[in-house]
């Protein structure tokens, strides 16, 4: 199952648009830099059958609400990142 | 010769340097005394959220250099409202202290009445 | 169908500045601005001051070697530095977090070699704000 | 009147689409580099107001098929660049 | 260890580095003999268009090396349905001569059949 | 309300490789890569190789001077290179384009300076190519 990891803003930017394009059923996803904008953004709603996952550093960082995100949203440290490269086969950078 | 400028901010913080060598421009012009202001539009507004803490991403605030903003005589900011409300972010949200935010609604009008206008 | 339109206007010279943000190879518009630069003086305006900001700093790393078949934009400004005298600036603190540093500056910083390439000099914001009081017209390239 | 600079591509970049929303009637649209992708994009069918301009450079550069674009829209080499720059003020950038 | 490796091209030309970065690192690729394929998806697309010239921009045409990579082996090029259609563009204005254009209605099902992927 | 869940699974040791395409200080992504070059080796991974394309070689600037109160991502990977024998791996070509030059390059291509970080080695694309082959996981650091 690809992990997919987005770094840029919706807002600003068509890499969640063209990951999202791109995701299977199985999938995850994982909000990075300033693509943890996102949960800001109406395109995680509609996401239910995707494991969708946010680095608190970067959402911290960016001083976002990660209590108004999405339940499906789980916010993460570099740890788990790691373990979830571990878990996931490709991985799918999505920076443009 | 003087020229009324305006620092068009669109840039999200953190994720590229373009938001903070922005705001040191400004701060490098208001420091001269040159009339700037700051229209913060897309991606730029949340260069304004509160409770920004990038230590762990091994950065410094962007918030600090904002908030020194007044202290060089510039405190009118203006936010295009039509972008806050794209992202849901509220007014209430990006209030600087010491800065008075206005809300724009035509920020083209706003654009129109500058000599220059430097993008960030 | 678009319309081409010729246009041999004559206007009245204008003092221009750019402020450049972004390296060479990169992206395009350090190459865009290059053209923008030489479309203004073959026009007869003048330019007031070039400022190198943000990644636009690289445009002054002089060790910098595109292959033979590529562009030079490095060489390119100075050629045109010498020809008609620019005043091309480089933001002092952009430069030094690039890793582009004058003699002076390398010495200052303990860094043993220095790569601003001849034509270029290192300066302060206070440039960028000076380029604006004192030019009829500034553009931005970026990106 | 203000002169807007558009160099990224609409489709993957929100550039076009700020530069949009801050046009004023009278405004005039100069679209180089990646930002002449546009003339594939519906976005510019809806400028009728608007006085658009695409640099030739670029816009052979990429291949693009100038006689699909509107109408609207006035092909143009550098030194026109340079005229309009002479004629509008202020020049905003939309390059990101 | 070999790696099926997929890289998912995703840059227009010309504009920046990225799209020219991106095909040098399959060429360098395929002339080890690693299995190598691509997917052009959103702008990247636009790498395919003929007739680019770009020599007033002071560059090389993009599409010769992308007509080299049937000589190093790379004979099947995948693009993304949608990301065509998406920018009006017709299969006929982006064939490469001795590569086969297959178009892919479902990016993510081709995406998950390799180990590695390369971004660009 | 997202779901905060602690874990400590315990993973069997992989290979990875990284990609880095961005200049430290243009864009966050070099910084993101060195944190989870971090996390990987402090959860008992290996890394193979890290390979730096594109503004990724200017990672290995030598004359980079951030100040004092930013972070120096050079350095950094120095002492993550000293501290684990890592494999940091340049692009030549896109170093050379980008004014990031070995002594040996430097004196191929007649310029007078060298500014690549010790550490780091420049070598061809072949070494990206190699990573891929090489690797269990291999995951791109760009924009």
């Amino acid at each position: 199952m690809t992990l997919h990891i987005v770094s840029k803003s919706p807002f600003s930017c068509q890499a969640l648009h063209d990951c999202l394009q791109s995701l299977v059923e199985g999938d995850a996803l994982l909000l990075i830099e300033d693509g943890v904008y996102a949960l800001q953004h109406q395109a995680l709603q509609s996401l239910q059958e995707t494991r969708i996952y946010c680095l608190t550093a970067d959402s911290e960082a960016r001083g976002l609400q990660t209590s108004s995100a999405p339940d499906s949203v789980e916010i993460i440290d570099d740890t788990r990142w790691v373990q979830l490269c571990t878990e996931h086969n490709p991985i799918v950078s999505w920076f443009r | 010769m003087s020229n009324r400028t305006l620092a068009l901010c669109r840039a999200a913080p953190y994720g590229s340097a373009l938001a903070r060598e922005g705001i040191e421009a400004v701060l490098a012009s208001a420091a001269m005394e040159q009339d700037i202001d700051l229209l913060f539009l897309g991606d730029g507004i949340f260069q304004l959220l509160d409770n920004q803490a990038p230590e762990a991403i091994g950065q410094k605030s962007l918030r600090r250099n904002l908030k020194a903003l007044p202290m060089f005589g510039v405190e009118e900011l203006y936010v295009c409202q039509s972008s806050l409300e794209e992202r849901g972010i509220l007014p209430e949200q990006i209030q600087i202290p010491g800065a008075e935010v206005t809300l724009v609604e035509k920020p083209g009008e706003l654009i129109a009445a500058y000599q220059c206008v430097l993008s960030f | 169908m678009p319309r081409y339109a010729g246009h041999f206007t004559i206007c009245t010279p204008m003092k221009f500045s750019l402020a450049i943000y972004s390296a060479p190879h990169a992206s395009q518009s350090a190459a865009s601005a290059l053209r923008f630069a030489k479309a203004l003086l073959a026009g007869g305006h003048e330019i007031y001051r070039i400022f190198f900001y943000c990644d636009g700093v690289q445009n002054s790393n002089m060790i910098a070697a595109p292959p033979q078949d590529e562009a030079d934009l490095i060489s390119e400004w100075q050629a045109l530095q010498q020809k008609h005298n620019l005043d091309l600036v480089v933001c002092i603190a952009a430069a030094q977090r690039r890793g582009v540093l004058s003699q002076r500056e390398a010495h200052r910083l303990e860094k043993p070699v220095a790569n601003l390439a001849e034509g270029f000099d290192l300066a302060g914001l206070g440039q960028l704000t000076d380029a604006v009081a004192n030019s009829e017209r500034l553009i931005t390239f970026g990106g």
